[in-house]
């Protein structure tokens, strides 16, 4: 076994319709904790999850939504957009909230931590991998 | 009668096949990932807004808060909340889930 | 008008537990009755008194037993549905030979029979799913 | 309320991947003894739940296709089948499984229970019921 | 080689289980290692002992005890999703107050992290979900 | 890396989604309902073809016997048992299921 995995999360429904987005989220944050080399994909609906001004009052469920760009403080600084999720769904990457990260390599500069991608980027990104975990 | 779609177009073929069986006249409410099909500019958006003429297009309120899409929908596009959905049950003779 | 609700989706998993709990709250707000909330399929789940929702999220079952209480409503559970996912009363824990039970408060186990008569006693029959 | 109201049953899903199409049956045979007028609708993958030839031995689940030719006996003898559902699928009336019942009023011939319908004809058939059950 | 399997949907609504039991009976089979078998989201329903399925139909449940028992089979349920869903053994129900508890034989409840272990000490994980 | 569909491609869109991301020399196993992408003459049944010069198709005997349609399956496609499944699983360096 290698000291270090590279886990990807691939994320590829809505929120608050089902679950999967806010427990994908949930291991995403007990991950952090071990060290490994992570990423996130939004792909296909999972793009919704990333949508900024969500307001769940009316539907009396938690707003996980800020957890995102909480990601940041651990660790978790690459998360893939696919270009034609967005797309398809007439989104572009302004409708998402901004997703940052302070780089402690480059005097804790803050960084874009979302990476737009297209089909072929996704595609070779999921080859890189040693475990793909899917919501 | 009133349709109910709860999922989104991009994932589930749901709402497609209610707009190519709901009669004229019927009130199509989007519900829960439902109301993505209420988005401006999508790929389905063309489809929805081809049956605005025949029937009314309603979308819960509270579901596209949630997901932070409430400004960005088609116009034409009807919002209610739980009380405008309780009416429409009540105005329209029959309910259908397309689950 | 008298609705009858058909729940088919268990709590937390999927939304539609929480859509028909607030189509049923507000169409009792707006002086309608409620004949009967039929669970069904996985919708049976929302009849366990076990569950230990986070503290910051809605409580799915507790919601469900309060607007029973507050409006005498009948909630039903499919017997059939609720045998094949372990949702057990006293009774029927004794006659599957289980050494536990776990029906909510409010909730009570009945046969298929249920929902159709709802669809018959009712003005409108509504659906949540999947 | 009237003596008797007209029931349909849309069915929209494939078999044995999700137990909606089971469980439907389940509620067809029990309605049966209310003497409703009851129809069935098959329509997108709903048309899978009455294709020929099922054997579920692998995958050991029970077979319950066969019920649906038992139907008769019930008097559930109106089975509308959508016929773009089965053209999207590459299939044909004579993929699906026969489904026959004898007409007491027509001295017990064995008569057809599926109807084939189209979009329009489908429109028209939910409009003319009192209660609809989706699957 | 070692496997990790992630079950994401309960007993009998889906067939996710059933493909996850037979993909683990046929790798046991084969000689293959299974490090562990994790229930998360709804998956955590296939730990409970009280379901009491048709005679004609298959145990989901037992035979997830079964294949545990004859394997040594690790059977981990998530608490977090369990506690949302229902699913309790002695000790949690006792620590969240619930008279009753259900869990089924050879399952045990544990943390989110024993998912990402599977990840890191096995050589695949295989999720089956809807 | 072997990538697994187990809905129908007439439902929901997972198995266009993975056609559309799975590199080139991947191998797609059908399962449950996933196994309808494998239907002959389908609408979708162009765009299954058109993968398979680059990725190898697989499909589920035992969820193709379940829904009675072994014999109406696309030339080209490999039918496996769940050994097979196990073997796929072993032989690719991971697993991405399209749930």
């Amino acid at each position: 076994m290698s000291e270090s995995k590279k886990f990807l999360y691939v994320n590829r429904k809505a929120p608050y319709g089902t679950v999967y987005a806010l427990e994908s989220l949930e291991v995403v944050l007990i991950g952090a904790a071990f060290e490994q080399d992570v990423q996130l994909l939004f792909v296909d609906d999972g793009v919704f999850q990333i949508v900024k001004g969500q307001d769940t009052k009316g539907i009396e469920m938690k707003n996980f939504s800020p957890t995102y760009s909480a990601l940041g403080d651990y660790e978790v600084t690459k998360m893939y957009v696919s270009k034609e999720s967005l797309e398809e769904r007439g989104l572009t990457v302004d409708d998402l909230m901004p997703l940052t990260y302070e780089d402690e390599d480059d005097d804790w500069a803050e960084k874009d931590s979302i990476i737009l991608v297209n089909k072929d980027e996704i595609a070779a990104l999921m080859e890189e991998q040693d475990v793909v975990l899917s919501f | 009668m009133l349709h109910t779609v709860n999922k989104s177009p991009f994932e589930k073929n749901s709402l497609v096949s209610c707009l190519e069986h709901a009669a004229d006249g019927s009130a199509i409410l989007l519900i829960e990932d439902g109301v993505y099909g209420a988005l401006n500019g999508s790929a389905v958006a063309d489809k929805v807004k081809s049956v605005m003429g025949k029937s009314t297009i309603y979308a819960l309120g509270p579901d596209l808060d949630a997901r932070g899409i409430a400004d960005k929908i088609m116009d034409g596009i009807k919002v209610v909340d739980y009380a405008g959905f309780v009416d429409l049950a009540c105005e329209n003779d029959k309910v259908q889930a397309w689950l | 008008m008298k609705f009858t609700i058909q729940v088919n989706e268990g709590p937390y998993q999927h939304q539609s537990s929480d859509t028909a709990y607030q189509f049923a709250k507000a169409a009792l707000e707006k002086g309608h009755e409620i004949f009967r909330v039929f669970f069904y399929h996985d919708g049976v789940n929302n009849a366990t008194r076990l569950t230990t929702p986070p503290q910051d999220d809605r409580n799915v079952v507790n919601r469900w037993s309060e607007l029973a209480k507050e409006h005498n409503l009948d909630l039903v559970v499919c017997v059939a549905a609720a045998q094949r996912r372990g949702i057990a009363d006293k009774d029927e824990a004794q006659r599957n030979g289980k050494d536990a039970d776990n029906l909510a408060d409010g909730f009570r186990i009945s046969g298929l029979g249920q929902l159709i008569e709802g669809g018959i006693q009712s003005d409108r029959l509504v659906v949540f799913g999947d």
